[in-house]
């Protein structure tokens, strides 16, 4: 546990961190203000975080703010930092880390097509990367109802009862 | 009957003359060459001799059917060269003149003497004209390596006249033939390495890379083909009529020829200037001939050795040309130079096949009678040589003759496009010499009966027994 | 499914259709997570060989379309494509309840709901995945149905191809994408 | 070459597409039971095949069309040559020579079909069959070398008579075993079966040569592969096994061996290509090249 | 008396095509088509007079059966191949020079094939290379013109040391007289069999010597490879049989250890011929130009043809003989095909082409028959040569030679193959989407060829007769045939009836298929790419690395080429060393070799 909290004190030192919680032994979360990140994560980067496991987006309506979430991982202490940050939900623009994290292209791509966040820097990332021929709004977006859109677009099978068929009763 | 003494005087003369009249001197040597052309034609074969004294003693000319062909064909060539290259003569006018006169004699004189002498003037003229070429190392290199050899033959001389008190050929070789072969060992080798240098056997030939690489169209045809042809024929006189050589001074003297045509060919192999692959071909060559004429087989030797200077007087006229106007003669760099000179280059591809002995050509025919002549001597490992050596010549000609007439890189079709920019432009009269000459080697390869026949009883050379393969290629004979 | 009762095939026809009954190909698009299901049918319990029936490698090959799962959108175009590829008298017949009512993806933005709408379906074979059981009833069903010369979704394909290609154009706005990894 | 040879000629191929199309129907069960499942009917192959003529298709321009006659028509002929057991359909026309080279028009045929449809996946597989082809031609042509050597006739009845004379002891496989060994192996290569079917490799390649071919195609196709293993297999049947004094006779060996390699086949995974390569080149090719040496040099067996 | 015209003629034609093509290049293109043909005409009526002699200016000629055949398979080359010279007219750089060295190599060879002592046999020997060394620059390289020379130059320079020995032993240069002392001394017969048999081994592309074909052919000019792959290889097949049927090889070698049956000389040879097979197959499957591949290919049936001169018995050489005529006309037609792809597309490597079947029908159908008889399947022309040859081997028992023959007619399968998919068949580029087909005057040389090759792979009957009296001639049992069989000792071939089986089991398998209802055309992209949408041919075509699975095997193979040129550039050494060592600027060198030269001399002579 002491690697764990010299890293807290670490952190705690160099950045000015909004909010610090430890959910689980080997598990980090640390919340931060959308300047530093890129900071933070060089910083990781050197210290021996060398993957970078996930980035993906939370999307808070009600406080109309995107939530970006990078879960970076160190393979020799088996430490995994959760870094997050909060965006404005309407103008949605984050600058890209793949300098950082080189495998971040994808993640950054996926988030953007499904949240419609834009990263700078990452010109791969405005190109389409699951959904062919998708004009509506990034699915994943809490304003998005797909149930609509299925409905919509793919035409329901009219529920007739006489498609159950009847059953006779053997004595 | 004419003398043939005037062959020797006029020209002199006609040099004493142009020294004072210094405005006509290319005048006098163009008409001291038509006179010498046209004098040689009239002569009649026999003996002649000089200030009336009884040849033992006096010195005498020998115009039997050998000289008359060598006279023949160095008068003419030389009168060609000069029609073809009068705008480079300069001031050499009187030089060549004095040359004329020495190169006559060489082939007319019947005392060794008297050859010397002439050997002589003839070098002396050689060393003048190389400094044309303004490579002064070379013709120096060239001076001293000819003054050496003039003073070896000088010295075998000496030797000779103490042992038999005579300097007549004919004299000499009934004397010689029954003399005891180990005396005459020293005098021999010297009497060769003497020539050896003038005739470009290998290891006296140092100075012909320097003189030959940088001669422009007029020294370059003069000295391979002229005073080449001349030197030769005259190697030919003294060791196939008048020196009888050893056994195993023999067999030494032909390694050394065979030596030179392999190492002359390899030579030129690796060489890619069009001047340096001719005048290692000319060393190879004179090593076939020198071989040949040692082994006794003088009729075949004669006609490799016209068929040798009149392809190398095309091929040195074009490539002294192709020197002069564009500044280099690298093969790579004059890629294509044919395509725009097409005459020229027809003229030059039949010299470069007569060379190599291609059919139809007049190489050919002299490539078959020395073959069958050097089996006729049981000799094998030879003809092997001269195979190898022809194999090794005809790849490079023909590299160079594929790389002058089709420009362009490995892969591309090859396109007048790619052909060379040099300025190369060859004047009218070169033209028309050098198609002259082809035309003789090619008509001398569809006929070869024709040149056999006017020159049949010239076939009984020197009255030695060798027996002389006039080949009348009828199905054999 | 409407069975005509009078038979106006020739008898030559009738020959075929035996043969086709009892040799039937089948091009099994593993679409969905129904495709685990075949195997049991084929290996040694069930032997659908015994049927006449075997996988076999492409569409030009085969006679039936086994659809065996939730379609996306995606998939359906290359299913579709697939489909156009197989030579005349072609089934097509659907696994599961993601084929026939979008099963529990009724709501999701990319998959179909009702795979008659698309492709001329002849058989649906009910369950949530249907067991290797209800698959040898079905191809016992469909050899009966070819027999009697009813399964004719291919014919119905090609008269009304037209309709059909509407709606596939209303879901997917087009079926013959240019996709950048093929450039 | 009068028209009743033409007669015997299309009777012979029809009872070689009856014979051996219920024969590849029992294998199919034969090989079911191996993997302890019931199997298909016994006359399921006919069901198939004449399924598959009944379908349309497609086709890919004249080529196409052109290679699949050209290849079944040569298939058929090299069938012809056969003889069916002691019956020739023509005569003096078994020259083993002549059979392995007319074999090759079906195979160019279907290549040039295959290659003509435009999929990149025919030409691998038809690359990957010419390769398997130089692989077990080789071995095989050796050994049959030898035999014509060692006996003087490369007519199939006649090497098959010879061998009778014997009677059992007298089967060549028994009097050259090497060869005997050699020839089962390129039989496996020949037929296609399991080790060296890495051309038709379904998952591989899209079943490689055959993937355009649908409906009346792949019904002519089927037809050709069948008329081809009756080819091969009578082959080896007539060099090896001493051919049939009578028709039954021929058939039950035939069915024999066929049954036998295919279940060899069944239980053997898929060499790659070069591997089948490799393999051809190292061990068989050693044995034909030792039992020719011995037949032609040390003349045993031969006596 | 029509001999002599012949061979005259072609000289002047030569003449006067170089000179009408001075007018207009088209005008002399056709000049040589009328001069080839004309010489085709001639020497079908000069059937009869075999056996005439006549002169030509120095020269004895001797019209025999076999010179008879080599030069009529010559002739047919090159005047099929002339119709295709006017439209390389403009690409050429002396298009008239082309013209008129085309027919002087033409004369040269035809005038080789009569000669009657072994000096015109030089001469013209000579003139041929000559003339086609200045013809294949015109093409893509200028190397494969200096090394096609240079091994052509060391074969005939052995051959002539070996007319040079001849003439030494027996006193004449008459073919038939010459070669007659050696029957019984047996050493010389041996070396004289080894060094006169060169100039036919380079020619031919023999092991050793095989390394200029793939370079000349490859790359000489698209028009003119045909005529060399076809007919100048052919040549060297004539040295070879002068070499074993004139030459009194198995009387000669009776003495000499056996291996198999056959003299140890001429099994060492054969051993060569096996190799070039094997080699020249492996190296044709790999090539990916294709005019690279046929010429490898020719390396191959070289192989085949020295092997069954060589066995000099009823069947391998009457195989060998007609392979010489199937294999010149396969191999043109091949080379021809080519060119015609290449005369549309401007290129001839494999991996660049595809889908040529669209857009040119009939020269697909050329190059398809062209590789069925180059493969030696029936029923083309090709199957019967090689099954001869085969069988003759068979009968002597020659095991090895018959692995090389089985390798060499399976792997040719591949090789021909590999072409005919990657180039004719598979998917059409878009840019080669609107090429025309072949132009109307290729398309004669094309078909005539394709009928010759069906038609003497049918009813070889007229050619195995010609073929009967050369061996005849030679002094070996001619091939014996009745009706349409050619019977053989442990077999019997009809190719009629082969040919009419295989159209009844065709007629067959048409009705089959006319039977079923009629199939969709569909286009040549709508194939099953496992349902992945693809819209660019070029990439969907397989052309390149046709066979990388079986080339792999064999990728590090030790070359003979890097050897002879590393051969090749020791003699660029040594000419420096002899530079350097002789010819420096200084005098003082010579000076040093003038004292050694005398001290050699002084000391030595002593004991003299």
């Amino acid at each position: 546990m002491n690697s764990m909290n010299k890293l807290v004190e670490e952190l705690k030192g160099r950045f000015t961190l909004l909010e610090v919680l430890l959910p689980d032994q080997q598990q980090l979360i640390v919340d931060i203000d959308q300047m530093h990140l890129h900071a933070l994560l060089s910083h990781l980067k050197a210290t021996g975080f060398r993957q970078l496991s996930l980035l993906t987006a939370v999307d808070w309506i009600e406080e109309n703010t995107f939530q970006l979430v990078y879960i970076v991982f160190n393979w020799d202490t088996g430490i995994h930092v959760l870094v997050r940050t909060k965006l404005p939900r309407d103008k949605a623009v984050f600058r890209t880390i793949t300098g950082i994290y080189p495998g971040a292209q994808y993640y950054e791509r996926d988030v953007h097509e499904f949240f419609g966040v834009a990263f700078e820097g990452n010109v791969m990332s405005f190109k389409p990367l699951f959904l062919e021929l998708w004009d509506e709004l990034p699915p994943m977006r809490k304003d998005f109802d797909p149930e609509a859109y299925s409905r919509e677009k793919f035409p329901e099978r009219p529920y007739v009862p006489q498609f159950v068929p009847k059953v006779e009763v053997v004595e | 009957m004419i003398n043939p003494v005037l062959l020797i005087a006029i020209p002199l003369l006609l040099a004493f003359v142009s020294i004072l009249y210094k405005g006509y001197r290319n005048n006098l040597l163009v008409f001291g060459a038509l006179v010498n052309a046209g004098l040689v034609l009239t002569l009649g074969k026999g003996e002649y001799l000089i200030g009336g004294f009884k040849p033992p003693f006096g010195i005498n000319l020998v115009l039997d059917d050998y000289a008359f062909l060598g006279l023949l064909v160095i008068n003419g060539l030389f009168l060609l060269i000069t029609l073809m290259s009068l705008d480079k003569i300069g001031e050499n006018a009187t030089v060549l003149l004095v040359a004329l006169a020495g190169l006559n004699g060489l082939l007319l004189t019947g005392d060794l003497f008297n050859l010397f002498v002439f050997l002589e003037i003839t070098a002396i003229t050689a060393y003048i004209l190389s400094a044309s070429s303004r490579q002064y190392q070379h013709s120096f290199n060239y001076l001293v390596l000819g003054t050496l050899g003039s003073g070896l033959y000088l010295f075998g001389l000496i030797l000779l006249y103490a042992v038999f008190g005579s300097l007549n050929m004919a004299d000499l070789s009934l004397k010689m033939a029954t003399a005891d072969t180990s005396q005459l060992v020293i005098p021999s080798l010297l009497i060769f390495i003497g020539l050896g240098v003038e005739v470009k056997i290998l290891p006296f030939n140092g100075w012909v890379r320097g003189v030959y690489g940088n001669s422009d169209s007029l020294v370059g045809p003069l000295f391979s083909a002229v005073y080449a042809g001349a030197m030769l024929l005259v190697f030919g006189r003294i060791f196939a009529q008048v020196i009888p050589l050893g056994a195993y001074l023999k067999t030494l003297l032909l390694l050394l020829g065979a030596l030179t045509l392999i190492a002359g060919e390899l030579a030129a192999l690796s060489k890619t200037r069009i001047r340096e692959i001719l005048l290692y071909s000319s060393i190879g060559q004179s090593g076939l001939i020198v071989t040949l004429f040692l082994s006794g087989l003088v009729f075949p030797a004669v006609m490799q050795l016209f068929n040798n200077i009149l392809s190398k007087a095309v091929l040195f006229t074009v490539a002294g040309q192709m020197a002069d106007t564009t500044g280099t003669d690298d093969a790579e760099a004059l890629q294509g130079a044919f395509a725009r000179h097409k005459l020229a280059g027809v003229a030059f591809t039949i010299a470069g096949l007569s060379l190599i002995g291609m059919p139809l050509f007049y190489g050919f025919v002299s490539k078959i009678n020395l073959l069958f002549g050097v089996f006729s001597l049981d000799n094998y490992w030879l003809p092997g040589v001269i195979l190898l050596g022809t194999v090794i010549e005809g790849t490079y000609l023909i590299r160079l003759l594929v790389k002058l007439w089709m420009p362009g890189e490995e892969g591309l079709v090859s396109h007048e496009s790619h052909a060379t920019k040099a300025p190369l432009e060859i004047q009218r009269a070169r033209v028309m010499g050098i198609v002259v000459l082809s035309a003789v080697l090619l008509v001398g390869g569809l006929m070869p009966g024709m040149i056999q026949n006017n020159l049949s009883e010239s076939g009984r050379l020197l009255d030695e027994t060798t027996p002389v393969y006039l080949f009348d290629l009828k199905g054999g004979q | 499914m409407t069975t005509n009762s009078k038979d106006m095939r020739k008898t030559w026809e009738k020959i075929a259709d035996y043969f086709r009954a009892h040799s039937i190909w089948m091009k099994w698009y593993c679409t969905g997570c129904g495709a685990i299901e075949m195997p049991p049918t084929m290996t040694s319990r069930f032997d659908m060989e015994q049927l006449g029936m075997g996988p076999m490698a492409t569409p030009r090959q085969a006679d039936v379309l086994l659809i065996t799962g939730y379609l996306s959108a995606k998939t359906l175009r290359r299913v579709i494509y697939s489909y156009e590829q197989m030579q005349d008298p072609k089934y097509v017949v659907g696994f599961g309840s993601c084929t026939l009512n979008g099963g529990i993806y009724f709501d999701s933005y990319a998959t179909m709901t009702r795979l008659d709408h698309y492709l001329p379906v002849d058989l649906y074979i009910a369950g949530c995945m249907p067991r290797p059981e209800a698959i040898m009833n079905a191809f016992d069903t469909l050899i009966k149905m070819i027999e009697k010369g009813e399964a004719k979704g291919w014919r119905h394909y090609q008269e009304n191809h037209d309709w059909y290609r509407k709606n596939q154009l209303h879901s997917l706005k087009e079926v013959y994408v240019k996709d950048e990894f093929h450039e | 070459m009068n028209l009743m040879n033409f007669v015997y000629a299309f009777l012979l191929l029809l009872a070689a597409f009856v014979f051996q199309t219920t024969l590849t129907g029992i294998n199919r069960k034969v090989v079911a039971r191996l993997q302890r499942r019931r199997g298909p009917r016994f006359y399921q192959q006919f069901i198939d095949i004449f399924k598959a003529l009944s379908k349309g298709s497609t086709t890919h321009g004249w080529v196409f069309d052109f290679g699949v006659v050209m290849a079944l028509g040569g298939i058929m002929a090299t069938a012809i040559f056969i003889p069916f057991g002691p019956l020739k359909a023509v005569p003096a026309m078994d020259n083993i020579f002549i059979i392995a080279y007319v074999l090759a028009v079906g195979m160019l045929g279907m290549a040039m079909s295959a290659s003509g449809s435009g999929n990149p996946w025919a030409s691998i597989g038809v690359s990957r069959a010419l390769t398997n082809m130089l692989a077990y031609d080789i071995p095989f042509m050796m050994v049959v070398f030898g035999l014509i050597f060692a006996f003087d006739t490369s007519s199939l009845s006649g090497l098959a008579a010879i061998q009778r004379e014997g009677g059992f002891l007298g089967w060549h496989v028994i009097r050259f075993p090497l060869g005997g060994i050699v020839a089962m192996i390129s039989l496996q290569g020949m037929l296609g079966k399991k080790p060296f079917d890495s051309f038709i490799a379904p998952a591989e390649i899209a079943s490689g040569p055959m993937v355009e071919y649908g409906g009346r195609h792949l019904g002519m196709l089927f037809l050709l592969h069948e008329f081809s293993t009756f080819i091969e297999v009578s082959l080896i049947v007539h060099l090896f096994f001493g051919g049939g004094a009578t028709v039954a006779a021929f058939l039950v060996k035939y069915a024999l061996i066929y049954t036998f390699l295919n279940i060899v086949s069944n239980v053997l995974p898929r060499f790659k290509i070069d591997q089948a390569v490799t393999f051809f080149y190292k061990v068989p090719l050693a044995l034909a090249v030792v039992q020719t040496f011995l037949i032609i040099v040390v003349g045993m067996g031969v006596a | 008396m029509t001999f002599d015209i012949l061979i005259v003629l072609m000289f002047l034609g030569a003449v006067t095509a170089y000179l009408v093509s001075k007018a207009d290049l088209k005008a002399g293109a056709y000049a040589t088509v009328l001069f080839s043909l004309g010489a085709l005409v001639l020497l079908l009526l000069g059937r009869g007079e075999i056996g005439s002699e006549f002169t030509i200016l120095f020269m004895g000629f001797e019209v025999t059966t076999i010179g008879w055949y080599f030069s009529g398979v010559m002739v047919l080359v090159y005047a099929m191949t002339a119709f295709f010279n006017s439209y390389w007219m403009d690409k050429m750089i002396y298009p008239g020079s082309y013209n008129f060295l085309y027919l002087f190599s033409l004369g040269g060879t035809v005038g080789l094939f009569f000669a009657k002592d072994l000096i015109t046999l030089f001469i013209f020997w000579e003139i041929v290379v000559w003339s086609s060394t200045f013809i294949v620059p015109m093409g893509k390289s200028r190397r494969a013109a200096v090394v096609y020379y240079t091994i052509s130059t060391i074969g005939s320079m052995a051959t002539l040391y070996g007319i040079m020995l001849l003439h030494r032993i027996s006193g004449t240069l008459d073919i038939q007289g010459a070669f007659a002392p050696l029957k019984n001394d047996p050493v010389l017969a041996t070396v004289i069999f080894f060094i006169f048999i060169m100039a036919g081994l380079t020619k031919i592309g023999i092991f050793p010597f095989h390394i200029w074909l793939p370079l000349a052919h490859g790359s000489a000019p698209h028009t003119f490879s045909p005529v060399l792959s076809g007919g100048l290889v052919k040549m060297g097949a004539f040295i070879a049989y002068m070499s074993v049927g004139i030459l009194p090889a198995y009387e000669a070698f009776k003495g000499s250890l056996t291996v198999m049956g056959i003299p140890i000389q001429i099994y060492a040879l054969m051993i060569l011929g096996a190799v070039s097979i094997v080699l020249g197959t492996l190296m044709a499957i790999k090539q990916d130009d294709a005019k690279k591949l046929i010429a490898y290919s020719s390396v191959a049936n070289g192989g085949y043809i020295l092997i069954g001169i060589l066995l000099m018995d009823q069947l391998a050489f009457a195989g060998s003989m007609m392979h010489l005529f199937n294999h010149a006309i396969a191999s043109a037609a091949a080379f021809l095909a080519i060119a015609v792809v290449a005369h549309r597309t401007g290129t001839t490597k494999i991996s660049e082409l595809g889908g040529m079947i669209h857009r040119m029908p009939l020269t697909y159908l050329t190059y398809l028959i062209a590789i069925i008889s180059l493969a030696g399947i029936p029923p083309m022309g090709g199957f019967v040569s090689k099954w001869l040859i085969i069988q003759g081997l068979a009968d002597q028992g020659l095991m090895f030679m018959a692995l090389a023959a089985f390798f060499g007619s399976i792997g040719s399968f591949l090789y021909v193959f590999r072409p005919l998919a990657a180039v004719f068949l598979g998917q059409l580029a878009p840019r080669h989407e609107e090429l025309a087909s072949a132009p109307l005057l290729m398309k004669i040389p094309m078909t005539i060829l394709m009928v010759l090759i069906l038609f003497f792979g049918v009813l070889p009957g007229w050619i195995l007769g010609i073929i009967g009296q050369i061996q005849v001639a030679a002094g070996i049992e001619p091939v014996m045939m009745s009706g349409n069989s050619i019977l053989a000792v442990n077999g019997v071939l009809n190719t009629l009836n082969v040919f009419m089986v295989f159209g009844f089991g065709f007629l067959i398998a048409l009705v089959i298929f006319m039977l079923m209802q009629k199939s969709r055309r569909v286009g040549l992209m709508d194939t099953y790419t496992s349902a992945e949408f693809i819209y660019t041919p070029e990439l969907y075509h397989y052309g390149s690395a046709f066979y990388a699975p079986f080339e792999r095997l064999y990728a590090r193979h030790p070359s003979v080429e890097d050897f002879l040129m590393a051969l090749a550039y020791k003699g660029h050494e040594a000419g420096l060393m002899v530079n350097a060592l002789f010819f420096s600027h200084k005098p003082g060198v010579t000076v040093f070799w003038i004292t050694v030269i005398v001290a050699v001399v002084t000391l030595g002579g002593v004991g003299l």
